[in-house]
């Protein structure tokens, strides 16, 4: 085994805490190893505990560890309540300017040393050069990673924070600390990100040209991410009144030809539901990221969940093709961003990305590079592509279902759009023979659509006992096996990131092969559990659910899934 | 040229005969075709109701949405292209009942549209509720005894949100009706025209005749529409007489100058440029 | 057989061709029969074309028959589009004043008719004269039903209305009718009332005492039918701003202590999906009727559909417990109104009930009495049911999930109710021990709900085929089964009335004794079919699916069903 | 005698050290105090957001619901019991913008209870987002340039539509913010409140001193709040002085009682009478 050290450092909100967990993951990540960082905050500014809870490995790692090596307390509370999540030969260091007779209690007078440094700001930057010299990073790693951090800052303001970190890395100076280790020369391995800026850049790599958002956690972060490129894309983020404008004005610029989106989390998806509809009868394309969070209703609004996968599947009245995809990594939120876009504008259909805070705030290294398409595909067509223009009809039945798609004012054609049901020229009509006319060829779409659709990825398939999930988990899930596998259970792991159409002859065959599978799933009931059982007949054998907000562990998982294993054999 | 007549569709009429949208539509028409814009040229946005079918009955590239929902996307389409001429179509119910708060935004914005509201003062195609601008006493099947709101004051709202062009027209009153329609198109930046239209199927108060003895063109007499606060009096006037006319219009900078494109292009236009892109996400 | 006799009126909209089909009705009904009516209008409220089709019976009737007995052409249009539906023997009876060389088509100047007992407006009358006098019914029949139409009216309404029918009953004089029958001289069987009419008294014997609402078809009718009892009984009826408002004032008003309710149809229902999640997580009782109509978005306004069925019952972020009913008949709205606010106190959870176009716009017989409950009972405690009225908590834990309810401002007891995950007291709060304790004791309720399902209707369930469907349809499918067997087809229906909690395991007995069942459903995928799947493991043989918004006819399923039947075993 | 104390509650308060709501809660619990109304008479709506969670650190009766619908969730809780003292605590964003259209609808029914918008011209709870009040340039990580929107006029909305109670509060000014929720409780109507508060954690403009130098009262200044004119001349005044005080009030027919309802009793109280809804079924 090779690395694979956590640090967690908690207080109180407003204190910094993620500035310490950047710097570290920061120097981490310029040394090229890899690492997995979640965050954890009350729905509050200022008070309250949060934490950051950092793992680094020098192999890639999707998941956070449930043991703390080290763990940075900046206050008496964070060692209250995380004390017993500490790993043998794990360490505390606690800003403290008494000692403490516990050896495993390491203090260090944080934020005086900061003020001596020149303010007590500078807090985190003492204490991400103590974790960093305890972890035995070389003493320049924290340099380049402060003078990035500072490029547009006063010189002074540098000085300082290097002498802060220095007197951090001096303050535990000859401190044997187990978990230290050799760090590497190597360079970045991949980019170091956040779920929520990842689905940003890959809403750019797609030419996402217009967002219309609300802000709303855990979804905000995306479209702060993506407003930062405004002034050097053709891009237009607008902050709606509401929900319901936010996807009526996406509706709106998708249909005057540019791609568009909005992104948001349960509470407000609910109030775009109506608006989905309107996507879906009058092929609009359209992408909408839902980021959940644990409802109903406002729930718990800063923390993690899987609990609407049911209701996005079918949002809104009556039926309409639509996809719903959820990343499991960064790499796949980039790539699953761009084939929305494409699959949305090829397919006139909305399209669901379901993502949750728990992927929008950690951050991890990506491993695969960042491409953006070489061109866009628009699949839509002008004057020059008809026969004659005076006959364009927008929803003309066809055999694919897709009806070809031109552009308002953008030549003779003329583009005539209704949310009622329509004739293939878009006039209303409540015809019996239109109404079949157009369900049917919307939903002829669906053919072409399946044939787009991933199955889920599969790990040792051929295993006795398969764990299956989907989106966010699958880091979690799939480590939870092979920790299974190291305790002599055959066991392997089956993670959806296609979900819409459901590709179940691929999942059928694939669970037929096992004796039994778990569903390991961030909801009450299972919901994707039963999903499959309705789309292939195959029953869950148990549902390991987590609703507590709290993302999962492998360990966790692994345990729950042996006790079932040790009752089922034993 | 542009005629009227370029603006004739095939597509049936459901509008009951008599009823006062007819003479918005050809008040539209003769307006368009007046400001040279072909048919081919024009979007209409609408929501749902008898007013928003509007588009459907005459010539034009249309997208009729939701109830209450014209207003978001005729701002999204404006945003994504800005050389579209987009007309607004939409029900009282439609526009300040379920749209309420988008109107308000889209006055706060100043989307460069031009908004007809369809004021007939009931729920038509719902078959005759009271809607935001039903008077008290208003009674309906559903209100037996009245609605239990005060009406709303959509040209005092408005202007209270800082409007550039409010104006109030009237089915009864055709040629001032385009007038109106016309300098709402050439105006840059968000126009409101509430039109007071006459519902011969379910409003049996506020029919044409209760309209002729009431209506009276403010301009002409005397208002000055560059005036604010006589603006502001004159949307509080008295209740049995109905000021029409263009009642303010000031400058101001439309939706589209505000959004801090580098140069006058459409978003729709702008080319995609996979290097600058590539750069931009190695360097995030 | 006994009588069995549908009259089809036509015409455009603003003829009154509901009228005639009242008078009709009111006169069968007065003379003991059954009879079944539906209503077929277009999204506008002059011209196009509308029909109402009265299906006159001496035993109750719940669906309508495809074969027209007498075709009521108040236009040309009407005897065009219709006259294909004729049955052998059938008669067109047009208003005309030319005659025609084609016996089946009776000319009778009806119009004019009128003119001449004092005005065009009577028309209606006059046909329902000749209608009645074809039919045989005895002359009086007419009289008393004019007479309680026009009992506000003047004396001379009264007298011209009567002359006008007495001229249309002397204008078919003569007329050999081969589907007259004898009358029968009874009372009236039940009450004729339209589904809508009956949601509102099911409202009404519920004391439902307030009702947030916006206007949308198909529902309004069951708002206007409320709003009628507003100054008779202790009830607001409030036109809200929009469905947003309509179901937050339910619930505030339902918090405050009164029953409440609120009534849309699938776009204003997809706008109080978030509102929906408010009542799951303040476990605030709250009965929403959504009456189901052809999506998505405006879809088909006026047309019927069971499109919703999936989308209510995943309505909301995240998971709460729900009840969600389906009405299949008079009797069962007036019943499930009363079980659904009681189940709404009792659990202090919302209920949907799911209805639709055909079942609101529909008039039909009752066949039960209908029965006021003799007290309301209310579910909720005040200081005197507490040791310390200091120390209540809304959302004390129990072990059935209910807590104890007490009212805002009754009593010393402080109520404190929060849309975030909360302790006990009703404070936020983002414990892990506070959020399952919470979720977990919200989900037990599930138990006691589960006990207060009743397993679907089944006629000949021991039939190898089983027809299976739910709400307003299943007076269709009833009478399907009936077809298929007197053609020889071991035929029974299965009909859910309760769906959520979904009774698996009664289903699944049931579906076990049949050799394959079809599902029956009015939307295009078979919702119902596939939430079996997923409950029962048990899969539809073929979807009888209809989604051109107008309802079934027992026929059309039979035809359809037969003709799998014959591939199956062909 | 009920004693500002005896709103004390033990629930940890989650608000930032400084905080303007701090100094709104105070307000409350003395203007409640003063008017003898104990906890348990006291029901408190509210939305989502900073502004929101004020019942939550204050001894009453309440009921915290969604962004944006504290307004319909009142109206329906008042409609079933007049008898309840409601108070709505509101955000800027929560009452301007995601309730946009139930602030409007909430003037027109003159729905029975006093809100009290607390104004920090920020999405406070969400971390910093432009709201419906913040000016043109009011630069945060989502608007890089500000806002494209031009501010909304609460005050100005609230006279448009015929609110009979409108006043402006600072949390600079303790007591004249007590004073004007004393009277806005005490007002029959619908009263609104529109308070300056100041977010010292995620709005550098509009602070404590920005304030300071432009807050002054306007009723020590002379101002009528009787006369319309005067109100609405008021809240279009220059932004470089901000009045505060009682801008407007008016006698008028609150929600309560347009309900129709025969007596006084609250909807709530009244008995469930079988035979007589029996009898209407029997004859509907
Ligand atoms: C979300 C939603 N709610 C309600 C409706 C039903 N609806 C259709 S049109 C309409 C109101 C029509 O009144 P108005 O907007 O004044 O237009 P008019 O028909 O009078 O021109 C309503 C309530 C709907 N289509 N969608
Ligand atoms: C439907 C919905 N949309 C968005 C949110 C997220 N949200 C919570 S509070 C808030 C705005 C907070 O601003 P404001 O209302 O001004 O209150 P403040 O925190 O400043 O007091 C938002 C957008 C939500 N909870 N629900
Ligand atoms: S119902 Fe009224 S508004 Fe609608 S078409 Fe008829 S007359 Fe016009
Ligand atoms: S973020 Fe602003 S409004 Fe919210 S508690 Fe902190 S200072 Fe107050
Ligand atoms: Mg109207
Ligand atoms: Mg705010």
């Amino acid at each position: 085994m090779g690395i694979d050290v956590t640090v967690k450092i908690g207080g109180q909100a407003g204190q910094g805490i993620q500035t310490v967990g950047e710097l570290l993951a920061a120097a981490c990540h310029e040394s090229g190893l890899y690492l997995h960082g979640i965050n954890d905050f009350e729905s509050r500014i200022r008070g309250g505990h949060s934490f950051m809870q950092l793992r680094i490995s020098d192999s890639p790692v999707q998941a956070p560890d449930h043991r703390v090596h080290l763990l940075v307390a900046l206050n008496e509370r964070t060692l209250d309540t995380h004390r017993s999540e500490l790993a043998a030969g794990g360490l505390v260091l606690l800003d403290s300017e008494s000692e403490r007779s516990d050896t495993s209690v390491l203090c260090v007078p944080v934020t005086k040393l900061a003020r001596d440094a020149g303010g007590a700001i500078m807090a985190n930057t003492v204490a991400a050069g103590a974790c960093l010299a305890l972890l035995g990073a070389p003493a320049e790693s924290i340099k380049a990673v402060l003078k990035a951090q500072f490029l547009d800052k006063s010189e002074s303001v540098l000085e300082n924070n290097l002498k802060a970190a220095k007197s951090g890395a001096k303050a535990v100076e000859g401190i044997q600390f187990d978990r230290a280790f050799k760090w590497p020369e190597s360079r970045p391995a991949g980019k170091l990100l956040t779920g929520a800026r990842m689905l940003a850049l890959g809403a750019l790599a797609a030419d996402c040209r217009f967002a219309g958002f609300y802000p709303m956690s855990p979804a905000t972060g995306i479209m702060a991410n993506l407003a930062e490129f405004e002034d050097r894309l053709p891009l237009v983020v607008e902050q709606a009144e509401d929900e319901i404008a936010a996807v009526n004005m996406a509706i709106g610029a998708s249909f005057a030809g540019v791609r568009a989106m909005t992104a948001t989390s349960g509470g407000g998806f609910a109030l775009m539901t109506e608006g989905l509809g309107l996507a879906g009868i009058t092929e609009t394309p359209l992408v909408v990221i839902n980021s959940q969070r644990p409802g109903p209703a406002t729930g718990l609004p800063t923390r993690t969940a899987q609990g609407d996968l049911r209701f996005v599947l079918h949002a809104a009245q009556d039926e309409f093709p639509r996809f719903v995809f959820a990343p499991d990594s960064l790499d796949s939120a980039f790539e699953i961003m761009i084939r929305s876009f494409d699959l949305a504008d090829r397919y006139q259909v909305p399209v669901i990305v379901l993502t949750d805070q728990y992927f929008n705030d950690s951050i991890a290294i990506t491993q695969k590079p960042l491409e953006a398409p070489s061109a866009i595909e628009r699949f839509v067509v002008d004057d020059a592509d008809m026969d004659d223009s005076g006959e364009y009809r927008r929803f003309a039945v066809t055999e694919s279902g897709v009806s070809p798609r031109a552009l308002p004012c953008e030549g003779r054609a003329l583009v005539m759009v209704s949310g009622n049901e329509h004739q293939e020229d878009g006039h209303i009509s409540e015809k019996v023979s239109d109404r079949i006319g157009q369900m049917n060829k919307r939903h002829r779409k669906l053919s072409g659509m399946e044939k787009q659709i991933r199955p889920p990825r599969a790990d040792n398939p051929d295993s006795s006992v398969l764990l299956a999930g989907w989106g966010s988990t699958a880091g979690a899930i799939r480590e939870s096996a092979e920790l299974l596998r190291a305790e002599g259970i055959d066991a392997g792991a089956v993670c959806f990131t296609d979900i819409w159409p459901f590709p179940a002859k691929e999942t059928a065959a694939l669970l037929d092969k096992c004796s039994r599978f778990y569903m390991v799933e961030q909801n009450f009931s299972a919901q994707l559990g039963w999903l499959i059982a309705e789309r292939t007949g195959r029953k869950f054998h148990q549902a390991i659910v987590k609703y507590d907000g709290r993302p999962f562990f492998p360990d966790e998982i692994a345990r729950r899934v042996k006790a079932f294993e040790e009752g089922a054999n034993g | 040229m542009v005629d009227k007549d370029d603006f004739q569709c095939d597509f049936e009429n459901k509008w009951c005969p008599g009823c006062g949208n007819f003479g918005i539509l050809n008040a539209m028409k003769q307006a368009l075709a007046d400001l040279e814009m072909p048919p081919e040229k024009v979007l209409i946005v609408s929501g749902i109701g008898q007013a928003a079918k509007t588009p459907h009955f005459l010539k034009c590239n249309f997208f009729h949405g939701l109830h209450g929902r014209a207003l978001p996307v005729a701002t999204g389409a404006k945003t994504a292209n800005r050389d579209l001429n987009i007309l607004v179509n939409m029900g009282d119910g439609d526009c300040y009942g379920e749209g309420g708060n988008h109107f308000i935004s889209a006055i706060r914005r100043n989307i460069d549209v031009t908004l007809l509201v369809h004021d007939n003062r009931i729920y038509g195609l719902t078959k005759g509720q009271a809607s935001p601008t039903s008077e008290r006493g208003f009674v309906t099947r559903l209100q037996p005894h009245g609605p239990r709101s005060d009406p709303m004051n959509p040209a005092a709202l408005a202007l209270s949100q800082g409007a550039g062009f409010v104006a109030r027209g009237y089915v009864g009153n055709r040629e001032h009706l385009t007038g109106l329609i016309k300098q709402g198109i050439e105006y840059s930046g968000f126009a409101l025209i509430d039109i007071m239209q006459v519902c011969v199927s379910f409003n049996r108060v506020n029919t044409y005749e209760w309209y002729a003895e009431r209506v009276y063109d403010a301009n002409r007499a005397g208002h000055d529409e560059n005036d604010f606060r006589a603006a502001m009096n004159l949307v509080f006037e008295d209740k049995e007489k109905i000021p029409t006319g263009l009642i303010y219009r000031k400058q101001t900078v439309p939706f589209s100058d505000r959004l801090g494109r580098p140069g006058p292009d459409a978003l729709l236009r702008e080319k995609y440029n996979p290097d600058k892109v590539q750069n931009l996400i190695d360097s995030a």
